[in-house]
């Protein structure tokens, strides 16, 4: 299975560029849909097929024997499910954009860059190497600024610059952390980063400073208050099947997965870094959903609620290492933090998706963002309706739907690790989060139609896309135990034994 | 003698921070944004380089004539600065994309003026 | 709209020099692996000479010499080069192989696939920048209104 | 030691420009302050032994001026007006006090444990007292021999870490692609045109 790895970064990226190559060659134009339809699936395809294997270390250019001279590609349990989450939301997001994006002009530029961005989150997803992640993180977050900006105008051009400047501060930041970190050990590979560390002294000033760059860097890219300001702008200006990548997956695996990798794998959980984890996430869990409740705009609702759905992976996360950094873990109760976190982690990215394309689907059909300008699109669109409506349930965490479950095990796992409080917290912000999308329900798909009565069901291919999504939400929720046996368990097994996982196959 | 060098290297990047955080004009944020670069691509040359005995380190490529293991002996790091054109080139790209950004807001707006161009709730 | 250019004395100095830049960027592209420089200085050097072509001579004019479709052709078939260079690595031995004899050390037939590399780095380097460069050069205000 | 002054004054004139840069009233001279910390830069990268860089960036920087200052002479609007914003200000010089002292004991102990090795030696110079071994030790000893590239900043760019480069590569193929995109004149085709934006932010 290891030829496979490398595919994931190279299908992607060829076919965006031969995506470009087609455009101007009359007659060819039109396949450059069905090639970007054909490179996610195979995508996603690949990823499934590796969730079975082992875990796998390659180095890039075979610059490995021994030593660690070339870039290592590191695919264990952690990158696995990431993998699959990725490329599932890309493969529906890119089908959806098949009907949605006729209304732009120039679409060729869209599936290039859709499928670079796609195919970057994968190598940071596979990166091994801090400055090989730090390469994908940029060319990920380019490709999302100019996605945003794609419709050209001046409110999405005005949100892309914003996004833009605020994450290429963040990812100066990053670099100079990673610079600290090479001043510091004399290498690039994360295992033999961590290595260098553990000598150096995992809390000595220098590396320090280094991880409050890096935790800044990373905390702004995963939108965690008080970093949070360009996203609630960003997410909701982008076309929506960008909104929902950018949601879906762009902050998890530019964001929280690369602060999972670099607080667990790099620096090491200690308590320092677990404290900022759960202040960053619980302070987003909080005033997300605040900032939530009083939006009438659709999309912008969403965003905000995406800040605080993360904050609750980002507490689970730092609870996890919390756990690892006391004395004597109990691997316990960690394994269950990290369970729930990546648990809540796959399934934002099913329900926070369905429901951005859900809300694309009323954009379109019926003309309007604002909730208060819709209502009864139940009747109008049925197909739409039921499925934002299992969106609506899932991120409410609804029983038995797979929002449930997850917010279940984090507060269950945060009361075990010793957090009662942040429980409390959570089931509160829970809570909040429901009647928001009570809100949602009763102003938009119930009641008369008001301004909407000309709302007619979406395209074919947009509704196959959104049933596609519901159907994860509620199987996730019902096989939340086979799941986790074969998908969220190795991927916590990853974190709790990184410097395992990382160095399998090196011998340094 | 180090720790001014670093720390200067930390003061330009603080000017370049400053402009993005405070400045409302959006060509001063692009400037802000470069000079945040040059810091950064600028610690990692200060990082790579070395003196051997007071001696200047030789830039990492081997003079005609020389053995093969010359370099080991008297070379700067080469890999911060294989990371930094990797760097200036991100740099690039992005100036060349914040500019195209700035040319279409200002015809949008007819301003550079981010006070002006505030169509977007915080 | 017109694009004279700049004056006599500009656009004779650049018919002059543009070769000159133009195989300068080849030449610090080719001898990347043996001397400063690289495929991607060498991209923008090259860009660099249609710059000079497009400010000298107007866009009208150097739209006549390469055009923006160009341009994006020719930036993603160097992309494109590069991975068929990993790619063909790939059919070697694994992905970025390098798969071509080293040569001669300090030759310019040395280095396996680094020259290789180079090349494909400067034709995307420099039909990207200069494609970029057309692009905001035949951008120019033909709405200019205030919508706030 | 001559050369470590000459390197802080370089940086200083580059702090001295990189302010002037910034507080320009005038947009023109900003991007000219801006072209003169650039150009600091490739002499510093030149004095430290970095000339592949150094040509990089002199002509990276002369392609990134022109864009900016046609950007700046092309439009009316060139001065500097509004007026700054206090909190934000106090908040940045705040934060940036508290950076300069981390930095300042990030690098201060040289030569102590847990410090950032003290400038012109990293780790590679001893790499048998490095807490693990510096790859870089390896690059400059064998690169030569195993990639045939003399240059060992090309071998490590295109042979060893090849893989970056195409990221590299990438960054740059997708941010002029991202310039297209941003450049299309009409976004959306005309009978769609603000479909969607029926309803924008209350």
């Amino acid at each position: 299975m290891e030829p496979l790895v490398p595919l994931l970064v190279a299908v992607p990226l060829g076919v965006a560029f031969a995506v470009v190559l087609l455009a101007h060659v009359r007659g060819l134009r039109r396949l450059t849909g069905l090639l970007a339809v054909a490179a996610v699936v195979a995508n996603l395809a690949i990823s499934l097929v590796l969730i079975g294997g082992p875990t796998i270390n390659t180095f890039v250019g075979g610059w490995g024997d021994g030593r660690t001279l070339g870039i290592q590609m590191v695919c264990d349990g952690l990158a696995k499910l990431m993998l699959v989450t990725i490329n599932l939301v890309a493969a529906v997001s890119i089908v959806y954009a098949g009907a949605y994006m006729r209304r732009f002009t120039k679409v060729w530029l869209f599936e290039s860059l859709f499928l670079l961005m796609t195919g970057a989150m994968n190598g940071v997803v596979l990166a091994g190497d801090l400055f090989n992640m730090f390469v994908f993180l940029e060319v990920a977050a380019i490709a999302s600024y100019a996605l945003v900006g794609f419709g050209c105008e001046a409110e999405e051009l005005e949100a892309a610059f914003k996004y833009l400047i605020l994450g290429t501060v963040g990812s100066a930041l990053i670099l100079l952390g990673i610079t600290i970190l090479y001043s510091l050990t004399g290498n690039l590979n994360m295992a033999m980063v961590s290595q260098g560390l553990a000598v150096v002294g995992r809390t000595s000033p220098a590396v320090l400073l280094a991880a409050a760059m890096l935790l800044a860097g990373l905390s702004l890219k995963a939108a965690m208050v008080p970093f949070h300001a360009w996203l609630p702008d960003a997410h909701p200006s982008a076309p929506a099947p960008i909104s929902a990548m950018l949601s879906g997956v762009l902050i998890k695996a530019s964001g929280v997965y690369a602060l999972a990798r670099v607080v667990f794998s790099v620096l090491g959980p200690s308590p320092q870094y677990a404290t900022v984890l759960m202040v960053l996430g619980a302070a987003s869990m909080v005033i997300g959903v605040f900032l939530a409740i009083g939006q009438w705009d659709f999309k912008r609702l969403l965003a905000y609620h995406s800040i605080s759905q993360m904050g609750y992976v980002v507490l689970a996360l730092g609870a996890a290492a919390a756990v690892m950094s006391r004395s004597d873990p109990d691997r316990t109760v960690a394994g269950l933090c990290l369970f729930g976190g990546l648990f809540h982690l796959f399934n934002h990215a099913a329900f926070k998706s369905l429901l951005f394309l859900s809300s694309g689907c009323i954009e379109q059909q019926a003309g309007t963002r604002l909730l208060k300008e819709m209502g009864g699109l139940s009747r109008r669109m049925p197909i739409t309706s039921f499925c934002c409506r299992i969106g609506a349930l899932s991120i409410a965490g609804v029983p038995p739907f797979n929002g449930f479950f997850s917010k279940l095990i984090i507060i269950i796992s945060l009361f075990l690790a010793g957090y009662p409080v942040l429980a409390g917290v959570a089931v509160l912000v829970a809570l909040m989060t429901l009647l928001s999308f009570i809100k949602v329900q009763r102003y938009a798909l119930e009641g008369e139609p008001t301004k909407t009565a000309g709302a007619v069901e979406a395209p074919a291919l947009m509704c196959i896309a959104l049933v596609v999504l519901a159907v994860v939400c509620v199987a996730g929720g019902l096989a939340a135990i086979p799941l986790r046996d074969h998908l969220f368990a190795p991927a916590g097994d990853a974190l709790m034994n990184a410097s395992g996982s990382l160095t399998a196959g090196v011998t340094p | 003698m180090g720790i001014t060098l670093y720390v200067l290297a930390f003061a330009v990047l603080l000017a370049g921070l400053y402009a993005v955080v405070a400045k409302k004009n959006i060509i001063k944020i692009i400037v802000g944004v470069l000079i945040l670069d040059y810091a950064v691509n600028m610690m990692l040359v200060l990082v790579g380089y070395r003196s051997i005995d007071g001696q200047a380190g030789q830039a990492p490529i081997l003079p005609g004539g020389a053995e093969t293991g010359a370099l080991a002996k008297s070379a700067v790091d080469p890999l911060p600065q294989a990371m930094v054109l990797t760097s200036i080139v991100i740099g690039l790209g992005l100036t060349a994309l914040m500019v195209a950004m700035a040319i279409r807001l200002y015809e949008k707006y007819g301003t550079f003026d981010m006070n002006e161009i505030r169509r977007l709730r915080g | 709209m017109n694009d004279p250019g700049m004056s006599l004395i500009v656009k004779n100095t650049a018919r002059l020099i543009t070769g000159f830049i133009a195989v300068f960027g080849i030449y610090i592209a080719l001898t990347g692996h043996i001397s400063p420089g690289g495929g991607f200085a060498g991209g923008v050097i090259l860009a660099s000479a249609v710059v000079l072509v497009v400010l000298a001579f107007g866009r009208e004019f150097a739209a006549r010499l390469v055009t923006e479709p160009q341009c994006h052709g020719w930036d993603a078939a160097g992309a494109m080069g590069f991975l068929v260079v990993a790619l063909l690595g790939y059919l070697v031995g694994g992905f970025f192989w390098n798969f071509l004899p080293t040569g001669r050390l300090g030759h310019l037939y040395s280095g396996g696939m680094i020259p290789v590399a180079n090349l494909a780095i400067l034709v995307k380097v420099g039909a990207g920048l200069a494609g970029a460069f057309i692009a905001l050069a035949l951008f120019h205000r033909t709405t200019q209104r205030r919508e706030i | 030691m001559g050369m470590e002054y000459l390197i802080v004054a370089l940086i200083a004139f580059m702090f001295v420009a990189a302010l002037v840069a910034v507080e320009a009233r005038d947009l023109l001279s900003s991007v000219i302050s801006l072209g003169a910390a650039g150009f600091a830069l490739s002499v510093i990268d030149l004095l430290l032994g970095a000339p592949d860089l150094a040509i990089t960036q002199v002509v990276v920087e002369v392609v990134a001026l022109v864009l900016l200052v046609r950007v700046v002479l092309t439009r009316t609007d060139t001065s500097v007006t509004a007026p700054r914003d206090a909190l934000r200000t106090a908040a940045v010089l705040l934060a940036g006090g508290v950076l300069l002292v981390a930095a300042f004991v990030a690098v201060g102990g040289a030569g102590t444990d847990g410090a950032m090795p003290p400038f012109g030696e990293p780790r590679l110079s001893d790499p048998a007292a490095a807490p693990v071994e510096p790859v870089s030790a390896e690059y400059l000893a064998k690169a030569p021999d195993e990639t045939g590239a003399a240059n060992a900043v090309m071998a490590i760019l295109l042979d060893y870490r090849a893989y970056d480069t195409l990221g590299e590569a990438t960054v740059i193929f997708v941010s002029i692609l991202g310039l297209y995109a941003i450049l299309r004149r009409v976004g959306r085709t005309s009978g769609a045109a603000r479909a969607g934006k029926g309803g924008t932010a209350p």
